[in-house]
């Protein structure tokens, strides 16, 4: 038996420069074959057909600040449009002296906001929490209780966007997940009204419905018996939600174990209590990240309001560019709202992909 | 079991609902408020300003109908409606006054409105640009014309190029921005809808200077506030509120001079318009000065359509048929007496 | 235990019995409404008008019309129009997504990222905005048709559209046809005898390119063999506007880019997705038994990216028939826009909506069959 | 047999992901017809450095000639070697999409551009080789753990490859299975293919090795022929490894 040796290991050695300089990786990620040297030269030239006019538009010819008639002569964007109108744009004819009211339930919603999207709130809290800011929301928008009531018909701009997708959200969410467990209730008759329900709404697109809301129902509905229009398109939006939220439920209801339902039943709970405490939970939790997929869907939906006389934030900017001080400046009112709605939905996307990340166990 | 209890009780309701509709004045007067079908944003119109409040032609008569029922011309809901919707948005009852709309025998007849007085004549016209070098709209043969889908327009160019036997390519556009827009881009080389707001249009293009407007309206475009069909009460009380803002410009009353007039004027005429003598108001249901705060909220119609329309604003519409007849318009107020 | 059982089944029958007819009796007290308020506002109901002559001008349109046909035969213009649009979208937004997703996976670390930028912005933008600007970028960028551009002869881009000759068949164009037949034929023997030889030898020919000599090649030749005998309607410059011709107008064409690029945005999310859903050790295995990248793609990763696009990509489609709606926005005629002039015209919205609805759930209803079948095909295999 | 013949020649390997140095001063050489066991903790590096052998992975320093061919970023040379280099994984990885059969003709076909009919006959030779011939119809998926990784085999050797490599090929099987593998592979040992096994299986390395190697912290610790390597392993670092992977 020879003399045991003791290893020890070489220590570590930085990597050749060639393997991490700046030419290295412009190699190895834009110009390691003739194929992707020529993608890249094309990419190039398109980046550089497209950017210089666009900053130029937006930024270097563009008129920041001033009165009606400023940017008459400006060859770039008139972001003073954008200035003078974006408490239009943002609440509608919302009365001015009141406009705190709006803009605090802002400040509400992006407290509330970042402490979901902070991940340090128990999810407990939360739950409570958001309906506790809409009923706030709700109370400040619309007044009551010691608040001067504002009519719904002053409502608008992005605040209205934003309401019409909240409170779609929020009754579409019970509504959907009662049709889905409609769905599979078994029941034949219950099951069918379901299903004939979600298809028909799935199977049309949401400008019909709208039209439905806003030109038929009041055709449906006794003369004296009379629903405005936001409430009406409201109702149609939800409607319109609840099917495909239906839908996203239950491919979380499929993808509970059965397990799961036979150790609940097991345990003696009665159905609707397997479903309510052990079944609806996990499925929820499941389709998480497809329930924002749907409020982005849902946020974006919105726009096609204004096809039936609702002024939200696209039908405020379209609405501003028709003041007679400020003919002409459509553009950068569109520019505006892309930019406004990129932000919401590119934001609540990433939220989604974070929870998928954190996976739906970690979910507190 | 309680919830459908509650249901069952919900939907008793709403059969028992199937009643007949309540009067408007009465339902204004009770809501202490008037609520005006407005655009989603026309300008001269109606239109929200940077502050969120909406102003323009129509609003103004809003205000002129609000301050006669309620005394405050400022108590109006105001609920912008499509194209689309405002018939029925009238018909079913969600408004009880709606913007001013082309007067059809078919709308009046058909679709359970009310027209009340005629506001403004328009007549659909048709912009070109100058550089065309056309001066007449039957040289148009075989050019593209810019129109709004779902209004009479639409029918109006059809009908003129049959008539006419020239051939006019119609491009159908949503709203009236997007058709102007895409005229403008040179996707047309026309644009057709009502002259005032060609006019309008063109104020915010560009280079208003490019476009002209040619002579000829090929259609009759009467626009008029409407009511519900079937409440003669409302109607008579919008279509006299109206005639009085008219017969006020005839009589040379103003917004500053009303009370004066009401005061010191001598002219029959004018003392009755004003409640200083006889009972008019008592007819449409209103008190006897129901007109002065009309007055009072939008001066005479000649005022409104300036403040709107006129040499100060930036569409610049001449009067032209809006004006009084007496100075060979068509704006004619029925006596009141 | 007799009561017991009673009431387990008496219990869904009830609750059933009570769904149904509250649904039931709320439809009928909805419908007792209805006819009243059309009766009041004097509203005619029934489907009589479809054969009424409509009077509305339609600009774009496959089928042959003119303002004295019917509305109902203006009504079929609006879904031949939607169809139309919606399957060349739907063939358009697929090659430009896979594009797309292969790009958003691509080593090339700058491809990658347009490819990425490209997808959140289109995601993350409603689609009428998008549609807003497609179609004024596409007016602001065409040139009037008076500096009509022409990438060739008679073929005219300009802003009222692109024009192209319109060919007229002419006596003798039957041996071309025949000669395109004999062509396709050809092309399809030698596919097969390519496929043999490989089975046999191991080795097949260039069929592509063989085939494609034959199919243009054939015809080709007969055409002069045979005097020429297609005759050409070249787009001339008439007043304002060109005439003659074929034409692909900018409405069309501002609502099939939006179309395009807004699904392919999520087309190629799946594709992406799809493809990072293979197993990295696919990868190795094939490389590691010599495979090209090329085969690699077509043989091992693209067959089994389809599994996890497919039922995405069905949801995918048929929201790009229902988005197609949005025409109405920018002009062209399409069911929904044509139905809105009808509902505008006739106030006869309960019948006009009702169509819309059936056609909508027909066509979706068919595509979710076709790509149920798809999906069947691709499945996996397992215990 | 001619031991002589060098048929992978590492010399001086280094390599990193990204700043972790994860292959440091490897030199290797494989002669024709051996057999070399490579094993070690998990990190050490053992897998990267045999998916290095066929540039599954990119090495930054050192060469690496295989059959007298040295792979650099050159692709012709990679896809000769790949040919002639065949690979078993973990997870097998099989296409899940086509059945066994095409599993093993794919590359013969492609690849070696093989009439489909002698690709099919060569096929179902090695299948009754690695004795599952009855499955060829089957998908992957309906297929257990070892006759899925003993199609695996059967595919590479489809190729007829010069050398097999062997990445861990046990390791994500049930204990039951382990054995109808390790069978497979002691019968292509005994045909003198060159074989290099990533494996933790002693007892196949004690049977079957010409040499076993040693390796941690991405550095060969020791190599040496099975014998010297149980009984008499030189490093305190292959003592302890031993310990642990013979007595748990």
């Amino acid at each position: 038996m020879s003399e045991i040796k003791t290893f020890v290991p070489t220590p570590d050695s930085p990597p050749p420069l060639t393997s991490t300089g700046v030419l290295r990786w412009l190699r190895d990620n834009l110009f390691s074959s003739w194929f992707n040297s020529l993608l890249t030269l094309l990419a190039l030239a398109l980046l550089v057909r497209v950017v210089p006019p666009l900053v130029s538009w937006a930024l270097v010819h563009a008129v920041w600040t001033g009165g009606p008639g400023v940017c008459d002569d400006a060859s770039g964007a008139c972001w003073a449009f954008i200035a003078a109108k974006a408490r239009v744009m943002l609440i509608g004819t919302y009365p001015p002296e009141l406009a705190w009211r709006p803009l605090a339930a802002g400040a509400l919603l992006a407290g509330v906001v970042a402490a979901t999207v902070s991940g340090r709130c128990k999810k407990r809290v939360l739950t409570g929490l958001w309906p506790v800011f809409f009923a706030a929301a709700l109370w400040l928008v619309g007044g009551g209780a010691g608040l001067e009531t504002v009519d719904q018909s002053r409502w608008g701009g992005l605040m209205l966007s934003l309401g019409l997708a909240a409170v779609g959200i929020l009754v579409s969410v019970p509504l959907g997940i009662l049709l889905a467990l409609g769905r599979r209730s078994g029941m034949g008759g219950v099951s069918a009204v379901c299903i004939g329900f979600i298809e028909l709404v799935r199977g049309v697109p949401l400008i019909t419905i709208l039209f439905m809301a806003s030109v038929m129902m009041p055709l449906f509905l006794p003369p004296n018996f009379q629903i405005n229009n936001l409430l009406r398109v409201q109702v149609g939006i939800i409607l319109f939600s609840s099917a495909y939220i239906a839908e996203v439920v239950r491919g979380g209801l499929q993808a509970i174990p059965k397990g799961q339902i036979d150790a609940a039943k097991a345990l003696g709970l009665s159905p609707w209590m397997v479903t309510v405490f052990v079944v609806l939970p996990q499925a929820v939790r499941h389709v998480l990240p497809a329930l924002i997929g749907r409020c982005i869907a849902l946020f974006k939906d919105t726009s096609l309001v204004i096809i039936v006389g609702l002024l939200d934030f696209l039908g405020m900017a379209k609405a501003a560019s028709q003041d007679q001080l400020w003919l002409g400046h459509e553009v950068e009112g569109y520019v505006f709202c892309a930019a406004v709605y990129w932000v919401i939905c590119f934001g609540m996307s990433r939220y989604g992909r974070s929870l998928e990340k954190r996976g739906p166990q970690t979910n507190r | 079991m309680k919830i459908i209890g509650k249901l069952l009780l919900a939907l008793a309701l709403l059969a028992l609902a199937t009643g007949a509709m309540a009067g408007t004045l009465e339902k204004v007067q009770q809501s202490g408020e008037l609520v005006l079908g407005v655009s989603e944003g026309v300008a001269g119109f109606s239109a929200p300003d940077s502050n969120g409040k909406w102003a323009g032609f129509d609003v103004d008569m809003g205000h002129a109908v609000a301050a006669a029922v309620l005394k405050n011309a400022d108590a109006i809901k105001f609920v912008p409606l499509a194209s689309k919707q405002k018939i029925v948005a009238v018909s079913s009852g969600q408004v009880d006054l709606s913007r001013g709309t082309t007067w059809t025998m078919k709308r009046d007849c058909k679709q359970g409105v009310d027209f009340t007085v005629v506001l403004f004549y328009d007549g659909q016209g048709l912009m070109v640009k100058k550089s065309l070098g056309v001066t007449k709209a039957t040289e148009l043969d075989g050019a593209s014309v810019a129109v709004v889908s779902g209004t009479t327009s639409e029918l109006n160019v059809a009908d003129f190029a049959r008539a006419n036997n020239i051939k006019l390519e119609t491009v159908v556009f949503e709203s009236k921005k997007e058709a102007f827009n895409a005229y403008v881009a040179g996707r047309t080389d026309a644009f057709t809808t009502d002259v005032s707001q060609l006019a309008s249009l063109r104020a915010g293009a560009a280079n208003p200077g490019e476009h002209i407007i040619l002579p000829e309206t090929f259609s009759k475009e009467p626009l008029s506030p409407f009511v519900r069909h079937g409440d003669q009460q409302w109607k008579d009380l919008v279509t006299w509120v109206l005639f009085g803002l008219i017969e006020a410009e005839e009589k040379g009353i103003t917004q500053a001079n009303v009370l004066d007039m009401k005061a010191k004027s001598q002219d029959p005429a004018v003392q009755r318009l004003l409640g200083a003598t006889g009972d008019v108001g008592s007819f449409v249901g209103l008190d006897n000065d129901w007109l002065v705060r009309a007055i009072q909220a939008v001066g005479n119609y000649g005022e409104m359509y300036d403040r709107s329309f006129g040499p100060k604003t930036a569409l610049n519409i001449p009067r032209g048929h809006n004006n009084l007849w007496t100075k060979g318009g068509l704006i004619y107020a029925m006596p009141i007496r | 235990m007799q009561a017991f059982r009673l009431k387990e089944q008496l219990v869904p029958i009830l609750t059933q019995t009570l769904v149904v007819g509250a649904i039931l009796y709320v439809a009928l007290l909805l419908f007792q409404n209805t006819q009243a308020n059309l009766e009041a506002r004097n509203i005619a109901s029934g489907f009589g008008f479809l054969s009424v002559e409509s009077g509305m001008p339609i600009n774009d349109s496959l089928l042959a019309y003119a303002p004295a046909d019917t509305y109902g035969r203006a009504f079929l213009v609006g879904i031949v129009n939607t169809l139309f649009v919606s399957a060349l979208s739907i063939v358009l937004a697929t090659a430009l997504g896979v594009l797309v997703g292969v790009a958003r996976v691509s080593a090339n670390w700058l491809v990658a990222r347009l490819a990425a930028v490209y997808v959140e912005l289109f995601r993350n933008i409603p689609l009428l905005l998008t549609l807003f600007f497609c179609y004024s970028t596409l007016l602001a960028f065409l040139p009037a048709p008076r500096q009509s551009l022409s990438p060739l002869a008679g073929v005219f881009i300009n802003n009222r559209g692109v024009f192209a000759p319109r060919p007229h068949w002419l006596d003798g164009m039957g041996w071309v046809v025949l000669a395109l037949g004999l062509a396709a034929i050809g092309a399809v023997l030698l596919a097969r005898r390519s496929k043999r030889l490989r089975d046999e030898t191991g080795r097949g020919l260039p069929a592509g390119w063989i085939s494609l000599g034959l199919i243009a090649g054939l015809p080709t030749l007969a055409y002069f063999l045979a005097g020429r005998p297609i005759d050409f309607d070249v787009p001339t410059l008439h007043g304002f506007n060109f005439k003659g011709g074929m034409v692909l107008r900018p409405e069309f064409t501002a609502l099939l880019t939006g179309l395009v690029l807004y699904t392919a945005a999520f087309i190629g999310e799946n594709v992406r997705s799809g493809i990072q859903s293979v197993d990295k050790g696919q990868l190795d295995a094939a490389k590691a038994l010599g495979l090209r990248p090329g085969s690699i793609m077509r043989k091992v990763i693209l067959p089994q990216t389809l599994r996890v696009c497919i039922p995405a990509t069905t949801n995918d489609y048929t929201s790009l028939v229902k988005n197609s709606s949005l025409a109405v926005a920018i002009g062209y005629p399409d069911m929904v826009s044509i139905g809105g002039t009808i509902i505008g015209q006739n106030d006869q919205a309960i019948e006009v909506i009702g169509l819309w609805m059936a056609v909508y759930l027909t066509i979706n209803l068919v595509l979710s069959l076709g790509m149920n079948w798809c999906n069947a095909k691709v499945r996996l295999v397992e215990r | 047999m001619d031991m002589s013949q060098v048929v992978i020649d590492v010399k001086g390997l280094n390599k990193w992901y990204g700043e972790f140095h994860v292959l440091k001063n490897i030199d290797l050489e494989v002669h024709k017809g051996e057999r070399i066991v490579i094993c070690g903790p998990s990190g050490s590096g053992k897998s990267t450095l045999i998916r290095c052998m066929n540039r599954l992975e990119r090495h930054q320093e050192g060469t690496i000639t295989v059959d007298g061919t040295e792979l650099t970023n050159n692709l012709k040379g990679i896809e000769k070697i790949r040919r002639e280099v065949g690979m078993v994984f973990q997870n097998f990885n099989l296409f899940p999409h086509m059945t066994v059969l095409e599993n093993l003709t794919l590359a013969p076909v492609w690849v070696r551009r093989m009439p489909r009919r002698e690709a099919e006959a060569t096929a179902m030779r090695y299948l009754e080789r690695v004795r599952i011939a009855e499955q060829a119809g089957k998908y992957p998926g309906q297929l257990s753990g070892g006759q899925q990784q003993r199609v695996a085999i059967a595919r590479a050797l489809c190729m007829s490859p010069n050398i097999l490599l062997f990445d861990e090929p046990t390791s994500a099987l049930d204990p039951e299975m382990i054995k109808e593998v390790l069978d497979v592979m002691v019968s292509l040992a005994e045909e003198d293919m060159t074989m290099v096994c990533v494996t933790h299986e002693m007892g196949f390395a004690r049977t079957v090795a010409d040499r076993i190697i040693f390796m941690d912290h991405g550095e060969i610790v020791e190599q040496n022929s099975p014998e010297e390597f149980f009984s008499n392993p030189q490093y305190d670092r292959t003592k302890l490894f031993l310990s642990q992977i013979l007595h748990h």
